[in-house]
């Protein structure tokens, strides 16, 4: 430990008007290295990265940056001294070609033509193929990531941040980018890597530091511990193991066949002859990249898209094709969609007021609403599923993401459905929060409800379903047995090639 | 004293068109939707409701008229803009500038045209209470539909499930749609109830308040409703409240003029956009409280299933 | 402080005006003749205008008219007026208000304030009311106009006379019958005088937008009209005329000063005498409602002013002529046979217009171009 | 044939008040800033470049009056709508009143007022071609600085580095902010400039097109103007082709009353309205295109992240 540490933090707080998002923090960050950042929803990790970066100030604490203080109060004063950040949601502008979003971020003195020469040069030395003429918005999610990463690689950092950069990438595309940053890190470039999913960070870091409530709660070298110990270090405790007990599915709920629609964006995706089936007391999950048509899929599925032949999609043995959400919803089909606020709740409503959107018992013939019969019902889902809320009335908005998931499952689960489809259960949401989640959705299934789970989480939809599907392009794979998927196997599927053999497929994913 | 009660009359008869335009342009916002047509719908109105009374003699005839003719134009309003999608802005200031020209052309020969003499309105035993009688008891029955108007949209809003739906298309159309509500069709309704609301302030301005036709008669008063339904925070009662100040600063302005003090009469009609740029500073001060009224997808376009 | 009324915002154009100002006018030299009256009899007066009294057209004409009787009678009465009052329930307010601040004569100018001043009326029998350009009248309330279309006919024979293109070029506001009767008043003398002459008319739909009027004009012009006259309330016309190098007359007040090089006359309208009668009647007890005047040349309420010094000695002469004519009776304007421009006839021969015909004039004489807009009402 | 020529040049100048003015509100909107207070901002600078000009003779003092007060009007709606997060639509409202009712008190001693001679512009050689001459070079050179001012935007815009930050800006405030670049000083850099070039067109109205004074002299064109920004979906070539189409309708609509073509007039003045609404349903059709070129935060506030 003789070399200058790259980057010290001392002391760092952050207070937000209701929460300490950092209290204290210290941290050290060798040259060469790549140091791990940990912790459960809303510890406090991307408001310590955008305090190194500069765009977001802190109250207390002291910045050395290769052993000098410094006060970093913008990001272009970031880049000037060395540091890069790829946003957790990206920073790119949709109108504008990918030469001129990396434009924007790198300073004045170069003519837009040499940074496209340069983005060209940057690309073939680290393998990441991106045309610099291209409007963003036509980019595929893991393009613009790469657009990301070349922005910081062309202000040649001496440290990058990443904040959870691999949410949105195919396990082939995640290996592509751990070799990128490896062959960083041999070039003496620091990386701070924050992510939720652990098995990459003992895979890719040396170092790691895990925050709890804005405290840092221990330091270790990920490479020597497990899952397990890592998530003790983070909330405490080990996630709860989930049981999976086999049993036989009943009769078919949801039935879907040639289901085939056209995009009705210019930027969504043609589902094409989309096959599908699930049982009472069965889990079917269905794996993807995001983008390949998932969104269109559920559209159909939950009465928000009603283009589909009647036919083509059975709910209880009806055709449902042509029904809308709230007809559908009289069959016992149950919809959580993946975005929480804004699409399943109501941001500015109080939970309450959110829960009478679908669940209609409180309103009195005459539409005048039992505020009274109304809260106790928020309530009941409040407690049951163990949401920390200020009460019925508080505003959709001022939850957690992890704790309103659980009040917009809970809501659904409570109605006691008989077909539950469920998008991306656990995004963005900590493990110990995921685990209940999940938890929920077996013992839903174990009461015979009939669950389709769609999720860009490998490991989520191993340890939930029972069979799995995988969506690429618009089109669904055949059905595969949990206990004959691989993550290999899975992600090669991933980029559409279920008819292809094992290698080229998997050469291809890495690609995409 | 007798000259301060018909001050407040005037005032509440001057509030009253201001009152129901811009309660009805509450009720679109709280939907979601901007209709910056008001003035050209006022306009267009207030012709129709007009021409109905000279061709039936009949108010009630005209008032129907008035309501018919901007539930109209807010449908065509709607239609653009919630089906074709076409930018919120630009098709209401298409519709005000449409509007203005529209009347002028089909209201020409109806200039100088006169109404058939009508009877003036008193409630029987409390209009003959000295001061307090003519202060409030003898204005038309719009005054008072206004005032009931109000009461009904806060129990509607805040009380009934209608409006509780209303208010969530308004604040995350994704989320009513995917709940299952037909958030165009919403969205559409409040438009075209706004519309027809606004069409009655029109009508009521040409039918019974001055009472003629002349090109651009809604001389602003659109453009101040729109303004009301901010400074008043989108709240049905601040608004009424709102409207009343408007009439009541305008009324003011001609009393000093007439009893001689000295104030430009155009400084004193500046003084209720002072009035709502100063409010409109002062509520943006307290953000949680502006967001907790303001319609939180209010503008923005809904693109379903995209 | 009443006797100041509405003077200071008036009367300000320079500057800085100094404090005492506002006094000149409401303390005027006393009258000539009549002794002065007991100060508590003064009789209030109160006049209601459409526009700001510094728009230097209507509203500026009759505020002109308000002074005048000022000067004539002195202390024997006090004035106010309000202005900007809108032609809607406003009015009304406005209207009441100045009955009770004990205002026992009230001019309203303008054919808006129709119904607010016959509602008013009918409730305040011991108030006078004179209303401008209407045609309702009540016990106690009388109407009265101008004879604009004799200001018309004579910018008609300047025109005529002065037109190198013989087209002649008019900004109409609304087509409604006191303007088209102008512009063919305007038509006719000007075939007075030139029988090749044609008038085009554009009409800008507004009484004062001074964009538009420029517009319209512009476009008169570049249709090869080199004489303009407008019926209009702004001076964009002249000022238009003027950028232009063409010709143009000023209408309601004198407009010299806005187009010295365009300017051919004004016809104005001086509504000084009316209102001096109005007030003499009113103060003598010799007032009576139920009537409705209409003022001419004859009255000394037209008239043609400021006429170029380039207009032909024999035209001015004529001007003169026309005028003397309209005072005693000898020459009328609106006389058959008269046909429209559709080729109808409209007046027999020796045959002359009375007032409801002349109330009613929805067509185009012969030498106007194009048809009244909406001109089918009933 | 001499006649279409006067008839095209005065198109061109009708023209230019609304280019300029929209040209200003397209900077604005590129930002992310809708300014609806665009018709007050125009009178205020038409009444102050008038006053400049009386006073000292000078129609380039005249001219940068007028911006200046265009530009302090922005400034303090920027100031409002940028830091202090007031409603833009409100308070773009309120400005457009107040702005009406301050320069119609402000400008009462200047309504009888008269400017001071001033010779007409005409380029030496060119202007005396025969028919090319007057349609084209005997403009006032603000018609040609409208021109000019649309090649600079659209090198601006999409050829600088400067202009490539205002787009980011007006498309992701927050992203922008995340990359360092200053969100709200931009934004009011934008507006102010914005409010400048109505401020331009303001007193271009006043002090070359009218040329006098009067209270609510600009009768509109602001409204218009607005309007023009979405109709040429946000491009600055379109901008100036749309302005020169509404100039254009409406001397045409003049000139063939003048040549006694029966056309009913408000009917014609109505046309450029409808055109403008059939152009924004056709675009809207295509939401890749509006997409590309409209300001994707357009009327949005940002809240930088403390
Ligand atoms: N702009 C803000 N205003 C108020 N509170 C904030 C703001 N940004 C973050 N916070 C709060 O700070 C805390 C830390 O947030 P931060 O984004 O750093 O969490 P995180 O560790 O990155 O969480 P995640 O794992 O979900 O990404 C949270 O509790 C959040 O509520
Ligand atoms: N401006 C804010 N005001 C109030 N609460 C906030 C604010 N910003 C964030 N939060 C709270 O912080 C929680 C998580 O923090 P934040 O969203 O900042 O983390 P993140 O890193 O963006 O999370 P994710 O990983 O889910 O994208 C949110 O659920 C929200 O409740
Ligand atoms: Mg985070
Ligand atoms: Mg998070």
């Amino acid at each position: 430990m003789s070399a200058t540490p790259r980057l010290q933090l001392q002391g760092i707080t952050k207070r937000y008007p209701s929460v300490v998002a950092n209290d204290g923090v210290s941290l050290e960050v060798l040259p060469g290295q790549t140091h791990a950042v940990l912790g459960e929803n809303g510890a406090g990790k991307s408001t310590l990265m955008k305090i190194i970066y500069g765009s977001v100030k802190p109250d207390a604490g002291q910045v050395l940056w290769n052993g000098q203080p410094v006060q970093v109060r913008n990001p272009q004063e970031a880049r000037a001294l060395g540091i890069s950040m790829v946003f957790q949601h990206f920073s790119l502008f949709d109108t504008l070609t990918v030469a001129e979003n990396v434009w924007l971020g790198l300073e004045k003195s170069l003519r837009l033509a040499e940074v496209a020469r340069r983005i060209e040069a940057k690309a073939s030395e680290y393998g990441l193929h991106v045309d610099p003429s291209r409007p963003v918005h036509t980019l595929s999610v893991g393009e613009m990531q790469r657009v990301e990463i070349i922005r910081a690689l062309l202000t040649d950092p001496q440290l990058l941040i990443l904040d959870e950069p691999t949410s949105v990438l195919t396990p082939q595309a995640v290996e592509k980018l751990f070799v990128v940053l490896r062959r960083l890190a041999e070039q003496g470039c620091s990386i701070l890597y924050i992510s939720h999913k652990l098995h990459e960070i003992r895979e890719l870091c040396d170092a790691c530091t895990v925050l709890r409530g804005g405290r840092v709660t221990g330091e270790c070298d990920p490479r020597r511990e497990s899952n397990a110990s890592l998530s003790r270090m983070m909330i405490g405790a080990e996630p709860p193991h989930l049981e999976h007990r086999d049993h036989t599915p009943g009769e078919v709920v949801l039935q879907v066949d040639g289901l085939t629609l056209e995009r009705d964006s210019p930027f969504g995706v043609d589902l094409e002859g989309i096959a599908l089936q699930v049982r009472a007391g069965e889990v079917v999950g269905i794996a993807g990249v995001s983008g390949n048509g998932q969104r269109e899929l559920l559209y159909a599925l939950s009465g928000e898209d009603t283009r589909a032949d009647p036919k083509a999609v059975r709910v209880a043995g009806q055709p449902a094709g042509r029904m809308g959400p709230s007809q559908r919803r009289r069959l016992g089909l149950h919809f959580v969609p993946e975005e929480r606020l804004g699409r399943g709740a109501v941001p500015s409503l109080g939970l309450a007021h959110n829960l009478m959107l679908t669940r209609t018992e409180s309103v009195g013939r005459s539409g005048w609403i039992d505020v009274k019969a109304l809260r106790s019902q928020a309530q009941e889902v409040i407690r049951r599923f163990n949401v920390k809320a200020g009460g019925p009335d508080a505003a959709a908005r001022s939850l957690s993401g992890g704790n309103l998931q659980k009040f917009i499952v809970g809501r659904e689960i409570d109605a006691r459905p008989k077909l539950l489809v469920i998008s991306q259960p656990t995004w963005g949401v900590d493990v110990g929060a995921a685990a209940q989640i999940r938890g929920e959705i077996l013992g839903l299934r174990d009461a015979g409800c009939a669950v389709l789970v769609v999720s860009e989480e490998l490991e989520e939809l191993f340890e939930v379903s029972d069979r799995l599907h995988v969506i690429a392009k618009g089109r669904l794979s055949p059905s595969l047995r949990r206990s004959e998927a691989t993550v290999e196997k899975i992600g090669a599927w991933m980029s559409g090639l279920w008819d292809a053999p094992t290698e080229v497929a998997a050469q291809v994913a890495a690609n995409a | 004293m007798e000259s301060y009660a018909l001050l407040f009359a005037a005032t509440l008869n001057a509030g009253t068109v201001l009152a129901l335009a811009a309660l009805g342009l509450l009720v679109n916002e709280k939907a979601g939707v901007v209709n910056l047509g008001a003035e050209g719908m006022m306009l267009c109105a207030a012709l129709a409701g007009f021409v109905a009374v000279v061709h039936t003699g009949s108010d009630v005839l005209g008032f129907v008229a008035g309501a018919a003719a901007g539930a109209v134009l807010a449908a065509a309003f709607g239609w653009l803009v919630i089906w074709l999608n076409t930018n919120q802005y630009a098709t209401g200031l298409a519709l005000s500038l449409f509007g203005a020209g529209f009347s002028a052309f089909a209201g020409i020969r109806y200039v100088q045209e006169k109404l058939p003499e009508r009877p003036r309105f008193s409630i029987p035993v409390l209009g003959d209470i000295p001061l307090v009688g003519p202060a409030l008891f003898r204005q038309h029955p719009m005054v008072y539909v206004a005032i009931a108007l109000v009461l009904f949209l806060v129990w509607f809003l805040y009380r009934s499930r209608a409006g509780l739906v209303l208010r969530s298309v308004g604040e995350s159309p994704d989320s009513a749609h995917s709940l299952g509500y037909p958030v165009r069709r919403i969205r559409l309704a409040a438009v075209v109830a706004g519309g027809a609301l606004c069409g009655l302030a029109g009508s009521y301005l040409a039918v019974i308040y001055t009472p003629l036709w002349v090109e651009g008669m809604v001389a602003g008063r659109g453009w101040i409703a729109l303004a009301l339904t901010t400074f008043a925070t989108w709240r049905p009662a601040r608004v009424l409240l709102g409207a009343y100040l408007f009439g009541g600063v305008t009324m003011l302005q001609f009393h000093l003029q007439g009893s001689g003090v000295e104030v430009p009469s155009q400084f004193l009609t500046m003084l209720p956009y002072l009035a709502t740029i100063a409010v409109l500073a002062l509520i943006s001060r307290n953000p949680a409280w502006i967001r907790i009224n303001m319609p939180a997808s209010l503008g923005k376009p809904f693109h379903p299933g995209t | 402080a009443t006797a100041l009324v509405g003077c200071g915002k008036s009367e300000a154009p320079a500057p800085a005006p100094s404090a005492a100002a506002p006094a000149t006018t409401a303390s005027a030299p006393a009258p000539s003749a009549a002794a002065p009256a007991p100060a508590a009899e003064k009789l209030k007066i109160a006049f209601a205008y459409v526009g700001p009294v510094g728009d230097g057209g209507w509203t500026f004409a009759h505020d002109n008219g308000r002074k005048a009787i000022e000067k004539e009678f002195g202390d024997k009465i006090v004035t106010s007026f309000v202005e900007k009052v809108p032609e809607s329930a406003d009015a009304e307010r406005v209207i009441r208000d100045m009955v009770g601040q004990g205002n026992k004569l009230i001019f309203g100018t303008t054919f808006g304030y129709m119904e607010p001043m016959m509602k008013v009326a009918a409730d305040s029998k011991d108030v006078k009311f004179e209303h401008a350009t209407g045609y309702k009248t009540a016990d106690n309330l009388r109407t009265y106009d101008s004879r604009t279309y004799e200001g018309a006919y004579m910018a008609g024979v300047i025109a005529g006379k002065m037109t190198k293109t013989n087209t002649l070029g008019v900004v109409g506001s609304i087509p409604i019958p006191e303007v088209v009767r102008n512009i063919n008043s305007f038509t006719l003398g000007a075939q007075s005088v030139n029988p090749q002459v044609k008038t085009r008319v554009v009409w800008v739909g507004e009484w004062f937008n001074p964009p538009k009027e420029t517009e319209a004009a512009t476009s008169l012009i570049n249709g090869g009209a080199d004489v303009l006259m407008q019926n209009t309330d702004s001076s964009a016309v002249l000022q238009t005329a003027e950028k232009m190098g063409k010709r143009a007359f000023g209408w309601d007040s004198d407009m010299t000063s806005y187009g010295p090089k365009a300017h051919l006359g004004s016809a104005i309208i001086n509504w000084a005498p009316y209102y001096t009668k109005a007030v003499r009647d009113a103060l003598e007890g010799k007032w009576q409602g139920k009537q409705q005047a209409w003022w001419g040349v004859k009255e000394g309420a037209i008239d043609m002013v400021s006429i170029a010094a380039d207009v032909p000695a024999e035209t001015k002469k004529r001007i003169d002529e026309i005028k003397a004519g309209l005072k005693d009776g000898s020459f009328v304007i609106w006389k058959g046979p008269l046909k429209d421009n559709a080729g109808k006839e409209v007046l027999a021969k020796d045959a002359t217009a009375d007032d409801k015909f002349l109330g009613g004039i929805n067509f185009y004489v012969q030498g106007v171009e194009g048809k009244v807009p909406g001109g089918e009402k009933k």
